[in-house]
């Protein structure tokens, strides 16, 4: 058993679980890291909702141009084989279902896949949503990167989200500091624990789990989505 | 009819109070801030805005919040770092909220502009952003009907423009021109600078002259060609 | 009073009614016409539907590349200021109601505007429709070109078509070899005739008809469409 | 991920007897040749094509159509004068009819690919292209309720592409391309050359590569990178 995983952890985890010439969309925050672990072997080719396929590093120096950011609204820089489109043509490569993989942060992943990330539904809350509705209904594998409890050690991984909605069960898989999770059509799988056994994290989370399969590979096949 | 105007000033003239304009951009970039600047000097006000944000700092759309000529923004995400002045209008209540998903903000503009009546999308299905609007089950998924967002004015930016009003972008500021300058009554663009028909590879235009009525340049030395005349040059022959 | 109009008098008659700085589509047959006689003076830009605006004339000699065609299939032109774009970007141009002006033939025309022109509704007749649909529907003004008689003497103007319908009351001026109609809400105002006077007009066709105006001009103002 | 193929054989595997296939192509302009010759030389048949008319003269669909292996045609315009062989098998009771005003068909097959679930137009409202279709009247105007048409594969034809599957088109040849390679599940592109990834301006890309599964490229100095090593190379690096 290793210990803990901390945020790069997490990221370098995803990266490398991400198969080879996807397209893939990395929500904003946390999801970003990702894009340091990923290795020009894997020819992974990033989306940014605000018009770009083929998006490279965050830009430095003098790279920074305001007219080249991602969703964010951070600088960054574009790669050979790029291209741009209007937000149009953008949000139909998310809806129409042509990203591989899209990895968004959450408050709370239900055990069916709901995904809540976009408003905690406080009542002097300002909401915004921006893509996230969009990236969670359309990419073909939706995954989540986030802790797995929150800070007064509540687990963001429930039996039904309390928080307003972002998409019905749409997650497929949920990579956090001590496990990762695999969902496919309601059952919830452990793939893997860090720094806790499986039974000390299923006495601590209020959805049933199924453990790891008898020989876990780090690789294995993403979950298909139902539909 | 293209007209090309001298100077921001001239461009953004006709945009009645009450209006609702169409502004590009995606944060800054792309956001046309000299139209808008402009906009805020004209003294219109009670507009509907729709844009993705509701603005960064103490610029642009940011302004013309903070000096409350906005009554309704309809946007995706107007919540940043940087929006104080829209946090401090929407939390006084003298600023109306639409939040729309921002690929079906992109979607119910593009249907304006493509003669769309309405169109079902699987986005925000399930959500409170879908409470109260039509749904459906096609194919066993679930959708949500949404509207064309009709307006009477665009205010966008470009990089440049041929005197056949066609337009190209610069990278990621392109965001919502194109579908933004098809929607509107009255499309008004902000270039870098204005070139002769036949400049701009047929090939290439992003936007067609058809959807813009009003140019303006920020390179005086080519934007001016109109200014001995008047604000506002009618382009007879491209 | 003048003779009759031949098909080039009706195309050069529409082609100086196009105010100038229109974007104008010319349905394929008779109305393609109206091209020779455009000056570059009126600043018309001609939209095909096939995907493209600032469509010049037809290629000629070396000029003639399959790559660039108009709808009726045929070779044509550049013109500097010409954008390419793709089809649903093109009939969204028509939908979207972008085009000033669109001109197409007729089997029939009733005096509501409704048009009939795609389909004889014969039984062994292959239907094929085309463009024609969204130019009815989509561009603010709509001008039929054609014959006012078909070869047995009767009426194209008619009080309801019997022919399949193209579009419902989109037509706004009709013109023909005989005279040219306004349609306006209904009622249907003789602009001019050519080789018949207004009565002997009026007694041929099933259609209540407006004389003349007082001073009639050649280039009225259009008539506004409904809605 | 991205495939080459060495030749238009190679490139239309995988497409099985039933399939539903969008054909690019207005006329002759776009449409895929090779490609078509191929999928006739595969023996495939029982077809459901989607093109914009139903072939012309003795070449390319035209043929496909003669050879009966096309059970339905979704279509615009498929009487011309030179449409002799669906005109033969539609009357031999042979081949079946969907007719579609040609705007709708463009918009439906850009509805699959971006993932709408369905939209109204007011094109064909009142008209027998109409009948036993939902109607709407929105905002005092007549509108038809139509549906995205999904595929199991695109055949379309551009200029060139880059290795990352980036493609550009040529004039009037752009016309069905960049909707129908979004809508299909798999999506075959015929080409003048591939060139390497960096060679197409990003701001004239027309059609991203994220829709583009196989290539194949006319010009054999450039197309046959693979041919050394089998039908069909991977793209591993763009």
């Amino acid at each position: 058993m290793n210990g803990k995983l901390d945020r790069g952890g997490i990221a370098r985890l995803i990266a490398g679980d991400i198969p080879p010439g996807s397209y893939v969309n990395l929500g904003i925050g946390q999801p970003t890291l990702i894009a340091d672990h990923l290795t020009p072997e894997q020819n992974i080719t990033l989306h940014t909702e605000n018009g770009m396929l083929g998006m490279g590093p965050a830009a430095t120096g003098d790279q920074i141009d305001g007219d080249l950011i991602n969703a964010g609204k951070l600088p960054v820089t574009e790669l050979p084989g790029a291209s741009y489109f209007h937000h149009a043509d953008s949000f139909a490569i998310m809806r129409g279902g042509h990203l591989d993989v899209c990895v968004l942060g959450a408050f709370q992943v239900s055990g069916t896949g709901d995904l809540a990330n976009w408003h905690t539904g406080a009542e002097d809350a300002i909401p915004a949503v921006g893509g996230a509705m969009d990236l969670a209904t359309g990419a073909k594998e939706v995954w989540v990167m986030m802790s797995l409890f929150d800070r007064d050690g509540t687990a963001k991984l429930v039996p039904r989200c309390s928080y307003p909605l972002t998409g019905i069960g749409c997650v497929t898989r949920v990579y956090t500091n001590e496990a990762v999770f695999l969902l496919d059509a309601g059952s919830v799988r452990v793939r893997a624990t860090y720094g806790v056994p499986f039974t000390g994290l299923a006495s601590r989370i209020d959805v049933p789990l199924l453990p790891p399969a008898a020989r876990p590979r780090a690789g294995d096949k993403p979950a298909g989505r139902p539909g | 009819m293209l007209l090309i105007a001298a100077t921001a000033d001239d461009a953004i003239r006709g945009i009645s109070d009450g209006a609702t304009v169409l502004i590009g951009g995606f944060g800054n970039a792309g956001q046309p801030m000299d139209l808008i600047d402009a906009l805020l000097r004209s003294g219109t006000t009670g507009l509907t805005v729709v844009n993705n944000n509701a603005g960064q700092a103490d610029a642009g759309l940011a302004v013309l919040i903070r000096e409350r000529r906005v009554r309704k923004i309809i946007c995706s995400f107007p919540r940043q770092s940087d929006s104080w002045h829209f946090d401090a209008a929407y939390r006084a209540g003298e600023i109306e909220l639409e939040l729309v998903p921002q690929g079906t903000l992109a979607e119910r503009i593009r249907a304006a502009g493509a003669g769309i009546g309405g169109f079902f999308t699987p986005t925000g299905y399930g959500t409170m952003l879908a409470e109260g609007k039509e749904t459906r089950v096609i194919d066993g998924r679930g959708y949500v009907f949404e509207t064309p967002i009709h307006a009477d004015a665009a205010l966008i930016k470009a990089l440049k423009a041929d005197r056949s009003g066609n337009l190209i972008y610069r990278k990621t500021a392109r965001n919502f021109g194109p579908v933004m300058a098809a929607a509107a009554r009255h499309t008004i663009v902000q270039v870098s600078e204005v070139v002769q028909s036949g400049e701009l590879d047929p090939e290439h235009v992003v936007t067609p002259g058809i959807y813009v009525d009003v140019l303006v340049a920020a390179e005086p030395g080519r934007a001016a060609a109109a200014q001995g005349r008047g604000g506002l040059e009618r382009v007879d022959t491209p």
